[in-house]
């Protein structure tokens, strides 16, 4: 069939940096085309490129058609690009958390849409009915409730969705999706899976760029490989990603393995309830206990909304609205504005939405070393060489040190987080979603490093995270929320191994993607159950 | 919102309430009183004693507090210590002249100073950008006195096409519309450039904010990408200064009333004021307030609509 | 800096040389009180801008009248700004409701005082003295001030940024001024821009309209008022003080515009935004 | 003194818009409580007195024709003319014992010649006939008829107390009025002196700015009270002329002679001799005044003649002070801005003070009680005074129980010599004893009077017949014979 996208020789510069290099890579209807490669290899760049759109600081140059509309030429964006965004390239970006505006509601900003790009849909029903068909399709329900929401009233998992809704509303003959499945539980992931290759069977091209390697083979008919602006391979999915053994490899609970439960408690949480809005209203979390023993590490799941954020913000002292005990080595731990510097030392949190933690002032390396001086009273030189080393361990580069938070990729961005954390080298580490925007060579630096740390230092690991795969590798104990209470908790493997509760057994049920197909479409949740109602 | 809303009006009652103590007291520690500034050069102490106490000015003044608050209860503003008129009276002939102008103002403001701050935000950096913030910041910089003399000067002494004062426009000003052109034209000079160059600014960085880009990405043509997306962002600080304009525009148009001789609130209050008559200044300040507050109030809803996120914040 | 940026800096320098100078170096070479040795407005005989209704020098006034008009308007702005800064900022970071009310309750009460009858009450009651039309000023000021910088230190102080700096272990007043009172700042300058215009008016206003300093002052705001009548006989009295106020002001908003950092491309009151969603 | 007035014959109807300073809604249409010079010019539209000034200050009849006194100058006999209310009644005895009684009622703190007409008695005025009335006072006066004539002395109707509906026998007839903005009247045409040549006449209030620009373009026609500055900006104004009035009132400073340390009249006779005259004329009227010799009421009636110019004399003046112990010592000057010229003339005091050798402290007192503040307070203060015969003068400033006494003059001896001389019927004689009593308050007094300002109207081209007159003459802010071309 005949390719939507055709890109020819396209290369972006930022200065003297050559991001993208002579890239060439087509993308036919009625299938799904997966763009993959280790985090910084300029997927992001490249896509939206496809759009004639460049970071600021980037030019472009080469050849991009779409549908038959050049839209980057040999010396930039042309100018008939505006006219292809939207109705025949849709693009979601890679943090949708940004890309919603605060003011709108989600109902009217997707009838606007319709409007806009649909036939007939100038008309109010019509619209309104695009808008409907698109939030059920990307796994939201479609009621007025849901439409009256401002942003901030849905989770980070659910923003995903409205932007995923955002950009089918717009009928569009191609879409291009930046990472769509981080922050997504197995379920919402199982569900997106069984869109996109219903999207492809309807016609569209789907450009999809994505870390997750078992999304990709589950989804994705042709795969091009990236890697550090070049494209290296391209070809069938299933010959340049080969399946993997059909079960994970389920690596053994790594070092001392401490007898489950047992060990010192590092960490103690009991009965923790957490609220959003003063007076003990909007209940996001209800008699939570968690216990992380003594380089022991103790993953939290639960499908997106659940309250899992909240409840590491509870424990870093971030969320001040909660009642409950949550101890340190016993002793009692204050909100973080009370806890000593020896207590702040205690207990690192790792950011969920990373990017939103660093200031545009100053560089990278210069926020992380200050974790060591101030809480571990080295002098900055000393601080930044230590802070270095984490950083290169982590498999970054000195010359991104130098550089400022905007400058650097989301994955980049997610592991110098870490570093920060790190180099308080806590008694306790609560990392939130924290390999999201990894690729597997990043990711496995990190496994590592945290291994490395349990080992070493006894430190304790929260580990919040939708990769079952990951919890298995990791964690010893397993503690299951759904819609803010702990249904399903104990030893990791006796956990997965017979759930108890119905949210376990429907998390481990899609979590093969392979599944997808014959699984059908699980239902979507209850919304309401999920978000706290806001009015 | 609505339970946000009875929440900020219970507070405005309070806030009325303690005002109306605060200026009391400050009218009270005025030096002099009404009957010492009513018989200024004209009688000696012993009339200006019998004045007073005819005024009831001898009395403590919590009692004449108590006084006056037990007739604000029953609605009744009391009657005027200089004119011996109801206050009402006095209220309602100078804030009609006042809103009128306010209104007139307003009127003009809004879509003047949003179409200023689109276009030069959206062209940030532009010759025409650079001529209009040039242009703005200039007129911001002119004291208004001096701006409304040279305006008289220009357009009225010179070559009188205007009229340079309400004098003897009597109760009929609303008749006249030309008598409008120039104070207005003065009231607008500095708030169309104080309130477009905030919405410049809020244009400035909503334009660059995440949301517009993807807007933009999903192909929503220019104007409505300005009109739906980014104006409701860029507006909220131009919302709150709007709200302080139009509190500045009831009460502050002083220098406006006294050039051209608009019998508005501002000459009542200060005149009040000289007079020491505490019940009008009373009874003019806490409209004035309520005013203030309302537009308070309209505009924390209105910016609580734009930028719902503030209701998390605490 | 870039090019333009660089002119418009170096515009509002120009434009505030002038004034300052007359204000700072100005009482040191003219008389106090300025003698009054022409006839009332004359022009020319002897006297470079004329003179003004006394029979003054308007040069030796304008040299003498800066240092009142500047000094009671940017010691009442920076009054309101000290104070409206620490009620405000400390509202913005402190996770208490109730001290957070406590600070702002006061001063939203005094938010709708019309700052007419502030401005009026003590032009009446202590007249002529420029410490007393400056807290006025100032007292005008504080509540607007205060509520800025709040709004604008909410996002910032309640943000990730700020949550990161104290799971790091710095110090609240690090925070504060290292990274919040960094983010208010530009919202800051270029609210003290045109603040300190308006407090030049107002002082300016309440002179014109005989309610602040002695009406022989030689503050600039005074002697516009006392020679307005005098704009077509004598235009310099009115004009050349006038001058110095609007080269102020507009020099000082300049230079606030061009002098501090701004969000670059990326705009930094977007981020703000996106952080109230974390929470 | 219609040099003003044009060639043109007088021709009828038009409506005349006339701007005074207003007063806000202190502004009244009680006659009887007038207060600033726009309710007075109100006043006089709708209203007559008995007797009017002329610019000499001497009684001249208006609603009295004649009148006349016993020898002791304390019965007085008052014919009446016959003039007509706008309701139609015709003036009689009785409409001016009840503007008497109303006057003098003593619930009403307000009625400002209350106190002026203390001595009249009463109960025993009566009246004689129709057209005539008999006035009794407690003491002896012969200036009964100027007493008369001063501000809140309308004859108004028997039985009338409502000023919302004014009813008098003055050459306009009432239709609106609304405090500190405006006032209509219409033309009456059964006016004792014959109907004015306008048909209506409006007076409005404004502040000096509005004043100025208003007749300037054109929307008022006369405009009261204006600046020399004004004056010098339409110098060359084709539209607007300025009508100036010599010698109408007084500038000066009064200095406290009860205490320390004019209370020594060689102290007040050193501030005297070391003002200069000519540079306060100059500079605070523009040098539009005539320079002042230390008294009231040059060219009025009374005034004495053949005195000495006082001239500077710093030498003498630095002795005076050397002698009193006032050489480099401080003395406090309290002034306002309760009118433009005060601060100025205060300025150019104390520099003059200075090189004299004595220092002048300035202080801002709040404008709008200042002159019932400078009763009790200041060491040297700012003076001024409107037209009014010296007599009156005298009574209302200078005796012991004088309401405005800013001098704190009180001396039994002046006060008899004074209440002396005013029983005294014969003219002539009463005029040489007024010259002595004035002649010790120019050498021994508190009062340093440096200027009678002219005053200054501004009136539009079109405006013809406005005839130079001082303030609260009977010529002033009078529109029944002024019209429109
Ligand atoms: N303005 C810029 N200046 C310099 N380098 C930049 C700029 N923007 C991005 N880069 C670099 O370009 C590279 C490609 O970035 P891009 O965002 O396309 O990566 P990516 O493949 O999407 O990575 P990830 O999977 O982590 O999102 C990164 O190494 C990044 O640091
Ligand atoms: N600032 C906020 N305003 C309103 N609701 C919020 C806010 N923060 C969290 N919530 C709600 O609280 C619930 C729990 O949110 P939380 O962020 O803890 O979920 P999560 O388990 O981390 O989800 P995800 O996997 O999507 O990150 C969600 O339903 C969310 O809608
Ligand atoms: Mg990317
Ligand atoms: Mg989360």
């Amino acid at each position: 069939m005949e390719p939507v996208i055709e890109v020819r020789g396209l290369t972006a510069r930022a200065g003297t940096a050559v991001l993208l290099d002579r890239v060439g890579l087509t993308v036919a209807p009625g299938e799904v085309t997966a763009l993959v490669g280790p985090s910084g290899s300029g997927k992001t760049t490249a896509a939206l490129a496809l759009l004639g759109e460049s970071a600021t600081g980037v030019r472009l140059s080469g050849e991009v058609e779409v549908a038959g509309t050049t839209v980057v030429s040999a010396d930039g964006p042309a100018r008939l690009a505006p006219s292809v965004r939207g109705r025949v390239v849709a693009y979601m970006p890679q943090h949708p958390a940004h890309a919603l505006n605060p003011a709108r509601r989600t109902g009217s900003v997707l009838a606007e849409l319709a409007r806009l790009h649909r036939p007939g849909g100038g008309r109010r029903p019509a619209a309104a009915g695009y808008a409907a068909e698109a939030l059920r399709t990307a796994g939201l329900p479609d009621d007025l409730a849901t439409r009256r929401r401002f942003p901030h009233q849905f989770s980070g998992g659910q923003r995903q969705r409205v932007a995923l809704a955002q950009v089918l509303v717009c009928g569009p003959r191609a879409v291009v999706l930046d990472e769509p499945s981080t922050g997504l539980d197995t379920v919402a992931r199982l569900r997106l899976a069984g869109e996109l290759t219903r999207l492809a069977a309807d016609g569209i091209a789907v450009l999809l760029l994505s870390h997750d390697h078992d999304l990709v083979r589950a989804v994705a008919t042709r795969t091009v490989l990236m890697d550090r602006g070049r494209v290296t391979a391209e070809g069938r999915t299933a010959d340049l990603l080969p399946a993997r053994p059909a079960a994970p490899v389920p690596a053994p609970a790594p070092g001392p393995a401490p007898s489950p439960g047992g060990g010192r408690a590092a960490l103690h949480a009991r009965d923790l309830s957490a609220w959003l809005r003063p007076g003990r209203r909007g209940e996001v979390l209800r008699d939570v206990t968690v216990r992380v023993p003594e380089a022991g590490c103790t993953a939290v799941v639960g499908p997106s909304g659940s309250g899992k954020t909240v409840l590491a913000r509870c424990l870093a002292g971030l969320h001040e609205r909660h009642d409950g005990q949550v101890s340190l080595f016993g002793e009692p731990l204050p909100v973080l504005r009370h806890r000593t510097p020896r207590q702040i030392r205690g207990v690192q949190y790792v950011w969920q939405e990373v990017r939103n933690s660093f200031d545009e002032r100053r560089t990278v390396l210069e926020q992380v070393a200050r974790t060591a001086v101030r809480l571990r009273g080295l002098s900055p030189r000393e601080a930044e060489r230590r802070a270095m080393r984490v950083w290169e361990r982590l498999g970054l580069s000195s010359e991104h040190a130098a550089r400022h938070a905007g400058s650097l990729s989301g994955g980049e961005l997610q592991r110098a987080a870490l570093a920060r954390a790190l180099l308080a080298e806590p008694a306790v580490l609560i990392c939130d979603e924290i390999t999201t925007a990894l690729d597997e060579v990043s990711t496995r630096a990190v496994t590592e490093e945290i291994t490395r740390l349990r080992e070493g230092s006894g430190t304790a690991v929260l580990w919040i995270g939708h990769d079952l795969r990951l919890v298995e590798l990791l964690a010893d104990d397993l503690v299951v929320l759904d819609a803010g209470t702990v249904v399903d908790h104990g030893d990791r493997r006796a956990v997965l191994s017979s759930p108890r509760s119905e949210t376990t057994r429907l998390l481990l049920r899609s979590r093969h993607l392979g599944a997808a197909a014959a699984g059908g479409t699980p239902t979507p949740y209850d919304l309401r159950r999920e978000g706290q109602p806001h009015s | 919102m609505l339970r946000y809303a009875l929440r900020r009006g219970g507070w405005t009652v309070v806030q009325l309430a303690v005002l109306s103590v605060v200026v009391f007291l400050l009218t009270d520690l005025l030096p002099g009183d009404a009957a010492t500034v009513d018989f200024n050069e004209q009688a000696g102490l012993d009339q200006v004693a019998q004045l007073r106490e005819q005024m009831g000015l001898d009395r403590p003044a919590a009692e004449r507090f108590a006084d006056w608050a037990h007739g604000l209860l029953t609605g009744d503003l009391g009657t005027s210590l200089v004119g011996g008129g109801p206050v009402s009276g006095v209220l309602a002939r100078s804030v009609t002249a006042t809103a009128a102008l306010a209104a007139v103002t307003l009127l003009l403001l809004v879509p003047l100073a949003v179409v200023i701050g689109l276009v030069t935000g959206l062209r940030a950096g532009s010759r025409t950008d650079r001529v209009v913030s040039a242009v703005t910041l200039t007129l911001t910089s002119v004291p208004d006195f001096v701006l409304a003399l040279l305006l008289v000067a220009l357009f009225s002494l010179r070559l009188g096409w205007l009229p340079s004062t309400w004098v003897g426009a009597d109760d009929l000003w609303w008749q006249r519309p030309e008598l409008f052109v120039l104070p207005v034209a003065v009231l607008l000079a500095r708030t169309v450039c104080v309130l477009s160059r905030q919405i410049r600014a809020g244009t400035l960085t909503s334009l660059n904010a995440g949301y517009t880009v993807q807007a933009r990405r999903l192909g929503v043509p220019p104007v409505r990408l300005v009109l739906r997306h980014l104006l409701p962002n860029a507006a909220v600080p131009g919302v709150q200064e709007l709200a302080r304009t139009g509190d500045h525009l009831l009460g502050g148009v002083l220098v406006v009333e006294a050039v051209f001789a608009v019998p508005g609130t501002a000459t009542a209050l200060v005149e009040a004021v000289q007079n020491r008559d505490v019940p009008t200044v009373q009874a003019l300040t806490l409209t004035l307030a309520a005013v203030a507050c309302l537009l308070n109030l309209a505009a924390d809803l209105v910016s609580r609509r734009l930028a719902p996120r503030t209701e998390v914040l605490r | 800096m870039s090019g333009r940026r660089y002119r418009r800096t170096a515009t509002g320098a120009l434009l505030l040389a002038p004034p300052c100078a007359a204000a700072l170096i100005g009482p040191f070479v003219t008389d106090s009180p300025i003698p009054s040795e022409g006839m009332p407005y004359a022009r020319g005989d002897g006297h470079v801008l004329g003179t003004d209704a006394l029979g003054r020098d308007v040069l030796a006034l304008v040299l003498r009248g800066g240092a009142s008009a500047l000094g009671v308007a940017c010691a009442a702005v920076a009054l309101a700004f000290v104070v409206g800064a620490a009620i405000g900022l400390t509202a913005a970071a402190s996770r208490s409701r109730w001290l957070d009310d406590l600070l702002m309750r006061p001063v939203e009460l005094l938010l709708p005082l019309p700052s007419l009858l502030v401005i009026s009450v003590v032009g009446v009651g202590w007249r002529g003295h420029p410490v007393a039309v400056a807290l006025a000023v100032a007292a005008l000021n504080v509540p607007a001030v205060a509520r800025l910088l709040r709004a604008a230190a909410m996002d910032a102080a309640g943000g990730p940024v700020a949550e990161a700096m104290r799971l790091q272990g710095e110090s609240a007043a690090r925070v504060l001024i290292g990274h919040v009172g960094r983010a208010v700042l530009p919202v800051a300058a270029a609210d003290a821009g045109t603040r300190l215009g308006s407090a030049v008016f107002t002082v300016a206003a309440a002179n014109f309209l005989g309610l602040g300093l002695d009406p022989t002052s030689p503050d600039w705001g005074v002697v516009i008022a006392a020679s307005r009548e005098a704009l077509f006989v004598q235009p310099w009295a009115v004009c050349a003080p006038a001058l110095m106020l609007v080269m102020f002001t507009v020099g000082v908003n300049l230079l606030a515009d061009g002098l501090l950092p701004r969000g670059d491309g990326r705009g930094e009151t977007t981020r703000g935004k996106e952080q109230a969603w974390n929470r | 003194s219609t040099a003003a007035s044009g060639s043109s014959s007088p021709r009828k109807g038009g409506s005349l818009r006339a701007a005074f300073p207003g007063a806000g809604v202190k502004e009244t249409m009680d006659p009887h409580a007038q207060r600033q010079f726009v309710d007075i010019a109100r006043h006089k539209a709708v209203f007559d007195k008995l007797v009017e000034l002329d610019a000499s200050l001497r009684p001249v009849p208006r609603l009295a024709r004649t009148w006349s006194s016993d020898a002791s100058a304390r019965v007085w006999t008052f014919e009446l003319r016959e003039a007509r209310f706008h309701d139609g009644h015709v003036l009689d005895a009785d409409d001016v014992l009840h503007s008497l009684a109303r006057i003098l009622d003593p619930k009403a703190a307000d009625h400002l010649a209350k106190k002026s007409l203390s001595s009249v008695d009463l109960p025993n005025c009566r009246a004689v006939g129709r057209r005539s009335v008999e006035i009794r006072l407690t003491r002896p006066n012969a200036e009964l008829p100027a007493l008369l004539a001063m501000t809140g002395t309308a004859i108004v109707r028997a039985g009338w107390d409502d000023p919302r509906h004014p009813v008098g026998t003055g050459p306009f007839r009432f239709v609106s009025f609304t405090a500190g903005r405006s006032f209509v009247a219409r033309r009456f045409d059964d006016h004792w002196n014959g109907a004015p040549h306008l048909d209506e006449v409006r007076v409005l209030s404004a502040e000096s700015e509005a004043r100025g620009a208003a007749v300037r373009s054109g929307e008022v026609h006369y405009a009261h009270e204006m600046t020399p500055t004004f004056a010098r900006s339409v110098e060359h104004d084709s539209r607007v002329r300025v009508v100036a009035t010599a010698r109408s009132g007084v500038q000066g400073f009064a200095l406290k002679t009860d205490r320390p340390p004019f209370d020594d009249p060689d102290a007040a006779m050193a501030v005297k001799l070391l003002v200069d005259r000519e540079r306060l004329v100059d500079v605070v009227c523009a040098g539009r005044a005539e320079i002042g010799n230390d008294l009231y009421g040059k060219g009025y009636t009374y005034y004495p003649d053949g005195l000495e110019q006082r001239e500077r004399d710093v030498a003498e003046a630095r002795r005076l002070l050397r002698r009193t112990g006032l050489l480099g010592k401080t003395v406090s000057f309290y002034t306002s801005t309760a009118s433009d010229s005060f601060a100025q003339a205060a300025h150019l005091f104390a520099e003059q003070a200075e090189e004299a050798g004595l220092r002048v402290k300035i202080t801002n007192g709040p404008p709008e009680s200042y002159f019932t503040d400078v009763l009790t307070t200041g060491t040297v203060t700012n003076h001024r005074c409107g037209a009014m015969s010296i007599p009156t003068y005298i009574s209302e400033r200078l005796l012991t129980e004088s309401p405005q006494n800013a001098t704190a003059w009180q001396r039994r001896d002046f006060d008899e010599a004074f209440a002396a001389a005013q029983a005294v019927t014969d003219d002539e004689e009463r005029e040489r004893r007024y010259g002595s009593v004035q002649q010790t308050l120019r050498d021994r007094g508190g009062l340093v009077l440096w200027a009678h300002p002219q005053w200054l109207n501004a009136v539009s081209r079109t405006l013809r017949g406005v005839k130079e007159a001082p303030p609260n003459t009977v010529d002033w802010a009078r529109f029944d014979t002024v019209w429109l071309d």
